[in-house]
């Protein structure tokens, strides 16, 4: 789809694209939740930006207001709840200011991949439906026979083996690494230029998790999508990431390059959470020349 | 899957035998006599007795229950003492009445209560919302023989457009249908309301309108859909319950259903028709508990039969 | 308590648990053999799905095994009747997953802490009180900890609670399915560390279950790896992990990422590797 | 019908308040289904205006002997299907009749008589053992049906010799459609259909009545006619009933107990406010009770009345040594209009006079009848009605009050009310044949038994009917029923 | 959730967005404001009919079974008679207020008999499934199927219509509301890992039941049994109206109804006015169930109404 992404340096520091404004510019981002027992104020005044076919992560402990930041600018939070203020810039358009312009980027410049793929489909529409729907919006001429080829090409493409029977199955009968992988495809049915991944992995165990990143990052390779991450999991961000935004109590702590801030933390927060990473020591491929070996290995085995 | 369904209809088969014991000697232990009530009040103490013999009850209650036993696996369901013909056709004159109520009812109660609820659920915690709950909380708390004749009097003398009693014309069936749907119109609107709170704010909610999805299909079909089974429980409940007839409102309305019949029955002591109408009304009551099982996988995949949820 | 015998506190032998489903039964476990020695510890990984909770739940019988034996000091309790077995359950106790369901939120800390006081025996509340105290200060917890129930603790806090209920019946077996996941990083950090003290302090054995590799590195001497509800693979935990034999074991290992050892931009190769190893067949 | 169900022109729509299971009477003791019966199935004779005996299907029935009636069949009377009357249908349907269980008709005939055939093929004779001397008017309630179809039970087929024929019937609902029967050998009756409708509560009648769905209700209640009063469209009937209703004491009260002793039951009688009741409880929807049966029966004379005196119950009461009365009264639900209220507002009254009393109120189908044979419980008085749908006052006193030792062994003596001469006295008049000389014994007994106090008040419920505007000649009988060929409908 | 609960004085001094219609608008001020005001509502209504009905016989009323005939059927505000007088001239609402004490009598004793025999067999149904479920399950499934009024009619002419009976055939009436959703409830409850701990800590199954999952499902099933109350003294009319009431002359507000009945017509008040008072009294009730259900055990509701669907 955009092929002029596909340019993007590999340095880091570079967050613009060619046209020269960044496709999600966030700025003085403020969110106050108006709970039973006053009022929260989740995410405090954070700005920054995704260039196309970057990725950025956002890191943090539990309840820093990451997910917050992500349902703040597509406006999932409810009105009930949120009061957010400050700007958040998709593709030009300010989805704080205008509800329909949230609208209408939800599904089309802009998918959501959520934080646990156990509970984020239906449990009673089949996969498919919940797929084609998605297609379907993107492309209202589509006829549900069309939907259903394309859809499964999109189940294909994220490795899901036997498409054609998944399609008709419930969500119930996918095991969570799956289940995952079809969010997935449900979010580039949208064919967005912006994913926003909450946490798109710790709901899996670590295996599972290698091959969902390994995913997202062949599709970004493919197609240059944007990737907003956020995950509190500092392998996770260290793998994937062109820039990594620490956040802690609702506010930046420290941001930067990936190799930057994992390797080379200068705030405590990020070094305290760092070290509560479970070493696993060194071990015999360490001492080899590099995961060379791996890459040459099949890479579209399927999986689950 | 056969499997299942053979033990559940064989449970439901004892039950509906069980059920029918239970009567059988229910009425028959309760003071009260079928020859007295069947007889006049100047009958004869002998004539009492032969009368007793003709219904064959001076016989032992075990001799009883054996015959009537063994009458019913010939499909016999014996005679009706009041109605002198068979029971069986008694009730079956009326069931269709019942049926016919049971249903408007239900689906007028769906037509309202759902689309209530769902308000209610979008509503929630408005002056209006609160409003809407206690007007069907008072709806089902007023006694329904009050609620029955206020609309009489409503429809059928300040504004005659509807017939007061008896199913004459499709139009008979206005009123006594509204009179049984206001009493569960709180109950499911209360239901859909509850589910589709849950629904509306469960993760698959936010992450479909996250993809675009329309405010109404994320409302009538995903949160609803997902409320399917609790609702279809609650009606099916409901509705099972309905077959059993609603005597005050067949009686507000003189419509002739099985409820009205079985309370005639008992103030007869027609034991043939009171076991009739058990019977016939049980069975299809349990039923359709059946049915509302088999559907639950119909309605939410992860139910598989045999397996509590 | 069961003096030491040349018997390993624990042995199972040719484990096999089934779950019946609409395809026949399924086989979650899979002739699994191995010994808790007294105070040693032994860690369980695996994928998701591999039947490590399967075998925690075997161990305290919340499932009965379809076959093999489970010895405790040389009992077989694989088939005790419920009646029997309940003066043998405070022997082997189990810190679950979910921080969140596994204490009732109607009681207090000190009355789940308290519990199996209750179950042992003790009918003075007082008594029950005054261990109950001592033992959730003993995680770390504050005395006013007490009065309070799960709902008011965080996630690292009840599960904390959850480690003193288990240590009040003063077992001999901790098994901890997963005990540390549900916690951030962070949080999960301490009470691991919590855990590895208590061992030091009570010589208590551990059965640790974990699919996180890091997570059982320091917590068990000893490691098992499952997959698909057999033994992989079994060694020292250090051995294991430094030089995995089983190109299984290997794939695991790989999976793991360390944010230490990523190394460049993007390294895509790191996730390839690992994810082409894990999903090789199963050989079968 | 409409879409608001209303009746067409020439339909004229009944709402009853119970169920009419068949439209035979063997069984069926409900007097305002006589009307609906009767024109279909008809009778020798029929009870006319003033319950005078008329002749229907007979046009001639006379007592020729003291024991035996000669009748003759009307010329050219036949069923609907064409067939005619024949007299093998008469003596089968005795026949059938007396093989019923239980009839209450059966209790009004002190003997069934035997048909005996004369030569000429429509002329026959029926023949007792004694004299039966109203014969005529108890045939009235014998339905005449073709022999061969006629069974000892409830007829569910419709074929009779009545103006109507059964077009469309549901028993179990109750529902009838009566068309007119166009072989009928009578004048053609002015109605096309008639439609019986089964409308059980009350309000619901009422409303029926207003919205002009139903034509006639009848067996109204006091409050529903008082609503229906002076309502335009609407219009009330209401004549003296045939029934008697008395709050009757228990006779098998030992000896020594109070209630034995007639003086205190007349005592009590005196607490009654009796007006108060007619004109507030039961709405002037009753009269008083004068005589021990209605007064407006054939035979029936006054023979006192209740009278209201508080103070003088008082007095009495305590004179007898029955001061501290502790009475229980029982009744049937429905046994009379306003029962429930009547009966709350006599406990009222005897509570004014030192009486307390305990109300036991019996649902349809429990164990009432054998609370009445003394065998269920004690009691002291019973809320009772009791009909007399021949009109004659004879068969009313025979039933209530013709006691005998030997009836009461099994406890089938009304009440266990027992005066041997005043059982002997109503025998005797019930054989005279004289008609002077069975008034005057008649009156006497009426008198004997008025003195022995048999009931603590008493009323005669009228029977009241209201109907549309256009349905006229509405010819309301004592007997709560009338002749529907008779009923006619404008515009 | 270290961070919980950010106050709103938090340093950093960035200034709040949040307007003063924003947090009228905030779903938890008006949930707020509207468990306020069901609470209110809710007490009001409720100690409006409860109060009078236990002061019954200190406030100055006429007595309840005092006849007048000559002033019968009075509408309401005429001659010092606030809700008029019924077919024999008594006060209504003498009568509805002493009626109460029995009704409410029948009532809470019903729902507290139901209450707890619908919580025991539902929760061993759902605990000890197996043949325990089954029986309970089919009895739930055979009361249901059976006419009810008929049954009631039944065990009334059975026993005798005293209050004792009435109570009694009232709760076993409404046992299969309070036993299905126990049912349903523990059947979430005992998949709790909190369950499965307290076995391998070795209690027995009736000690895990008692004290951990029957305390559990307590409350929401409470409310229900609240709301039964209402239902109660509506089954008590339908009893009365069919014949099967308390004694006379006892006033229960069934009686009082079903006597009302054939006045309706002429008589609104007879039974609009004690309509009215057990309406408001459902109501109250009502209100005030949803207000304390709302005011905490949220997380247990929206389970319990999946298990709800998947078992009943
Ligand atoms: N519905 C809510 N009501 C009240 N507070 C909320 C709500 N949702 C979030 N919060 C609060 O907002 C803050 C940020 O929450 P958020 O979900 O964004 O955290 P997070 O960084 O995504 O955490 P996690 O890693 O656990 O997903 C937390 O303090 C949380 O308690
Ligand atoms: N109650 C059950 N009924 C049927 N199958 C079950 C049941 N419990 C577990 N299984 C199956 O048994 C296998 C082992 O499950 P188990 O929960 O032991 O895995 P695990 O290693 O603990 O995985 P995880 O890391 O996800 O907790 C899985 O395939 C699972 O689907
Ligand atoms: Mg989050
Ligand atoms: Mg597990």
């Amino acid at each position: 789809m955009k092929d002029g992404t596909q340019d993007i340096a590999k340095d880091g520091t570079q967050h613009v694209a060619t046209d020269g404004t960044p496709l999600l510019d966030v700025r003085e981002l403020q969110v106050e939740l108006v709970t039973e027992h006053g009022i929260v104020r989740a995410v405090d005044g954070i700005d920054f930006t995704v260039g196309r076919g970057e990725t950025v992560t956002l890191i943090g402990e539990s309840g820093c207001g990451k997910s917050t930041t992500a349902m703040a600018l597509l406006r999932l939070l409810p009105d009930g709840l949120a009061v957010v203020s400050g700007s958040a810039r998709i593709a030009g358009r300010d989805t704080v200011a205008d509800l329909a312009a949230a609208r209408a980027v939800r599904g089309r410049t802009v998918s959501l991949i959520p934080q646990d793929p156990m509970t984020a489909l239906s449990p009673v529409h089949t996969v498919g439906r919940q797929l084609g729907d998605a297609i379907r919006l993107r492309h209202p001429a589509l006829g549900r026979a069309e939907a259903r080829a394309r859809g499964i090409e999109l189940m294909r493409q994220v490795h899901i083996a036997e498409p054609e029977r998944r399609w008709k199955a419930y969500p119930h009968e996918f095991s969570g690494g799956m289940l995952q992988r079809v969010l997935i495809a449900i979010a580039l049915a949208a064919e967005p230029e912006l994913l926003v991944a909450d946490e798109p992995t710790s709901a899996l165990d670590a295996t599972v998790q290698a091959g969902v990143l390994d995913l997202l990052m062949e599709l970004q390779e493919r197609t240059g999508v944007a990737i907003l991450m956020i995950t509190h999991d500092l392998g996770v961000a260290r793998i994937v990431s062109d820039r990594i935004h620490v956040m802690k109590d609702g506010r930046f702590v420290e941001s930067g390059s990936a190799p930057e801030i994992v390797d080379a933390p200068a705030e405590p927060y990020t070094r305290d959470l760092l070290a509560s990473v479970p070493a696993l020591g060194p071990w015999d491929e360490d001492k080899q020349p590099g995961p060379d070996s791996a890459a040459s290995t099949p890479k579209v085995i399927p999986h689950g | 899957m056969p499997t299942y369904l053979l033990r559940r209809l064989g449970q439901s088969v004892l039950t509906v035998f069980l059920t029918l014991t239970a009567v059988f000697l229910l009425v028959r232990l309760a003071p009260g006599d079928p020859a007295a009530a069947y007889a006049a009040p100047t009958a004869s103490a002998e004539e009492l007795v032969r009368i007793r013999g003709q219904f064959g009850l001076d016989r032992p209650l075990l001799v009883q229950y054996g015959i009537y036993l063994r009458d019913l696996v010939s499909g016999d369901l014996g005679t009706s003492y009041s109605f002198h013909s068979p029971a069986f056709d008694v009730v079956m004159d009326r069931l269709p009445y019942t049926i016919t109520l049971a249903v408007s009812a239900i689906a007028v109660t769906v037509l309202v209560a759902v689309p209530l609820g769902v308000w209610m659920a979008r509503r929630a915690d408005t002056r209006r919302e609160l409003g809407a709950n206690i007007l069907t909380i008072t709806g089902q708390s007023m006694p329904d023989f009050w609620t029955g004749v206020m609309l009489l009097t409503g429809f059928a003398v300040v504004i005659p457009v509807l017939p007061a009693s008896g199913f004459t014309s499709w139009g008979g069936l206005v009123l006594p249908t509204i009179t049984v749907a206001i009493l569960q119109f709180a109950l499911v609107s209360r239901l859909v309301r509850r589910e589709m709170t849950t629904a509306l704010a469960a993760p698959y909610t936010t992450v479909a309108r996250s993809r675009g999805v329309a405010e109404r299909a994320l409302v009538w079909r995903y949160a609803l859909g997902n409320s399917a089974v609790p609702l279809v429980t609650a009606v099916g409940t409901r509705f099972a319950a309905l077959l059993n007839g609603v005597v005050v409102v067949e009686v507000v309305f003189a419509w002739p259903g099985v409820g009205s019949l079985v309370v005639r029955a008992l103030e007869t002591r027609d034991y043939p028709l009171i076991q009739a109408t058990v019977l016939i009304t049980a069975s299809l009551a349990i039923l359709v508990q059946l049915l509302v099982d088999l559907l639950y996988p119909l309605l939410d995949p992860r139910v598989r039969l045999g397996k509590a949820a | 308590m069961a003096e030491p015998t040349d018997a390993p506190l624990l042995a199972v032998e040719d484990l096999v648990v089934e779950f019946p489903t609409a395809k026949g039964p399924h086989r979650a476990v899979d002739q699994v053999s191995f010994t808790v020695p007294h105070g040693g510890s032994l860690a369980v990984v695996g994928e998701s799905g591999s039947g490590k909770s399967t075998i925690a739940r075997a161990l305290v019988r919340l499932l009965t095994p379809a076959a093999g034996r489970i010895l405790l000091d040389g009992t077989d309790i694989t088939r005790l009747p419920e009646r029997r077995l309940r003066p043998l359950r405070r022997r082997v106790q189990m810190v679950f997953q979910d921080p969140y369901g596994s204490l009732d939120p109607h009681l207090t800390a000190g009355e789940i802490v308290g519990e199996p006081l209750r179950v042992a025996g003790t009918r003075d509340r007082r008594e029950r009180e005054r261990r109950a105290a001592e033992l959730l200060d003993r995680v770390g917890l504050p005395a006013s900890a007490a009065a309070r129930r799960p709902p008011e603790f965080s996630g690292g806090q009840r599960q904390r609670i959850g480690i003193a209920r288990a240590l009040a019946s003063r077992p001999d077996l901790l098994v901890c399915d997963e005990a540390t996941s549900a916690l951030d990083v962070s949080v999960q950090a301490k009470v691991l560390e919590l855990l590895r003290e208590l061992q030091a302090e009570t010589g208590v054995a551990f059965l640790v279950i974990a699919h996180n590799l890091g997570v059982v590195r320091d917590l068990s001497t000893d490691l098992l790896v499952l997959r698909d509800g057999r033994v992989v693979e079994t060694g020292r935990t250090g051995d294991v992990l430094a030089s995995p034999a089983e190109p299984y074991t290997r794939a695991l290992r790989r999976a793991a990422i360390d944010p230490h050892a990523v190394r460049g931009i993007k390294p895509r190769a790191m996730l390839t590797a690992a994810t082409a190893a894990l999903s090789a067949p199963t050989p079968s | 019908a409409g879409p608001t169900g209303l009746p067409g022109p020439g339909t004229l729509t009944l709402g009853l308040t119970r169920s009419l299971v068949s439209l035979d009477n063997k069984l069926n003791q409900f007097d305002a289904a006589v009307t609906v019966q009767r024109a279909v199935r008809q009778a020798l004779t029929t009870l006319g205006p003033g319950l005078k005996p008329r002749l229907v299907l007979a046009d001639r029935f006379e007592m020729t002997e003291p024991t035996a009636w000669t009748v003759r069949l009307r010329k050219g009377v036949r069923y609907a299907d064409g067939s005619p009357v024949t007299v093998e249908d008469v003596d089968t349907a005795l026949r059938m009749y007396g093989k019923v269980n239980g009839s209450f008709l059966l209790g009004l005939f002190p003997e069934l008589p035997e048909v005996e055939k004369t030569a000429d093929a429509r002329t026959f004779r029926l023949r007792t053992e004694r004299p039966v001397p109203i014969l005529d008017r108890l045939m009235a309630n014998i339905h005449i049906t073709p022999a061969d179809a006629n069974k000892p039970e409830e007829l569910q087929s419709g074929l009779g010799s009545g103006p109507y024929r059964v077009a469309r019937a549901n028993s179990g609902a109750g529902e009838y459609t009566l068309a007119r029967n166009p072989r009928y050998w009578g004048p053609k009756p002015p109605l096309e259909t008639v439609r019986v409708r089964y409308v059980p509560e009350e309000s619901s009648r009422v409303v029926a009545l207003r919205s002009g769905e139903l034509d006639v209700v009848d067996t109204l209640s006091p409050d529903a006619a008082e609503q229906l009063t002076g309502l335009p469209g609407v219009s009330l009937e209401r004549g003296d009933g045939v029934r008697v209703c008395q709050l009757f004491y228990n006779f098998r009260k030992p000896k020594n107990h109070p209630l034995s002793d007639p003086r205190v039951r007349q005592a009590l009688a005196y607490a009654i406010d009796g007006e108060a009741l007619l004109r507030d409880v039961l709405a002037d929807s009753a009269s008083p009770l004068r005589g021990v049966v209605p007064t407006n029966l054939d035979g029936a004379v006054e023979t006192g009345s209740f009278t209201h005196d508080p103070a003088r119950a008082r007095a009495l009461l305590r004179r007898h040594g029955a001061d501290n009365l502790r009475l229980t009264f029982m009744w049937e639900s429905g046994e009379f209009a306003g029962d429930a209220s009547v009966m709350e507002a006599v406990a009222d009254m005897l509570g004014d006079v030192g009486v307390r009393v305990t109300l036991k109120q019996f649902q349809p189908g429990g164990d009432i009848l054998k609370w009445r044979q003394g065998r269920g419980g004690d009691w002291d008085v019973i809320g009772n009605g009791f009909p007399s749908p021949t009109g004659l006052a004879l068969t009313c006193l025979q039933g209530m009050y013709a006691g005998t030792a030997e009836k009461e062994r099994t406890r089938e003596a009304f009440m266990g009310y027992v005066f041997p001469k005043i059982a002997d006295g109503i025998e005797e008049a019930s054989v005279e044949v004289d008609d002077a000389e069975r008034q005057r014994k008649l009156a006497a007994v009426q008198k004997a038994i008025w003195d022995t106090w048999p009931a603590l008040w008493g009323f005669v419920p009228k029977t009241l009917l209201a109907r549309r505007g256009r349905v006229r000649d509405v010819g309301l009988l004592p007997t709560n029923s009338y002749d529907l060929t008779a009923v006619h409908l404008e515009g | 959730m270290t961070t919980a609960g950010i106050p709103t004085a938090r340093t950093g001094g960035r200034p709040s967005a949040v307007t003063a219609r924003d947090l009228a608008r905030a779903t938890a001020t008006r949930r707020r404001s509207a468990n306020r005001v069901k609470l209110w509502a809710g007490s009001v209504c409720t100690a409006l009919v409860v109060l009078p009905i236990l002061l019954a016989q200190l406030l100055p009323l006429p007595d309840a079974n005092d006849q007048e005939l000559g002033a019968r059927r009075l509408p309401p505000l005429t001659e010092g008679h606030l809700f008029g007088t019924d077919q024999l001239g008594r006060d209504l609402l003498s009568r509805v207020l002493h009626g109460g004490q029995v009704s409410l009598t029948v009532g809470v004793l019903a729902v507290v008999v139901s209450g707890l025999i619908g919580i025991a067999a539902g929760a061993a149904a759902g605990y000890f499934g197996g043949w325990m479920d089954a029986v309970v399950s089919r009895v739930l499934e055979a009361q249901l199927a059976l006419p009810l009024l008929m049954m009631l009619l039944l065990v009334v002419a059975l026993f005798g219509s005293s209050v004792t009976v009435i109570t009694a055939v009232i709760a076993v009436a409404q046992w299969p509301e309070v036993a299905r959703l126990t049912r349903s409830l523990v059947l979430v409850e005992r998949e709790k890992p909190y369950v499965a701990a307290a076995r391998v800590l070795g209690l027995r199954g009736l000690t895990i039941l008692a004290r951990h999952v029957v305390p559990n499902v307590v409350r929401p099933v409470s409310l229900v049994v609240l709301l039964l109350l209402a239902q109660a003294v509506l089954l008590e009319s339908a009893l009365s109206y069919l014949g099967a009431g308390p004694e006379r002359p006892f006033a229960t507000w069934g009686r009082i109804i079903s006597d009302g009945q054939d006045y309706l017509t002429t008589s609104w008040w007879l039974i609009t006015l004690p309509g009215l008072v057990i309406a408001l009294l459902v109501v109250g009730v009502n209100l005030l169930g949803d207000a304390l259900r709302d005011g905490g055990g949220r997380t247990s509701r929206t389970k319990a109404a999946k298990a709800d669907g998947g078992t009943a």
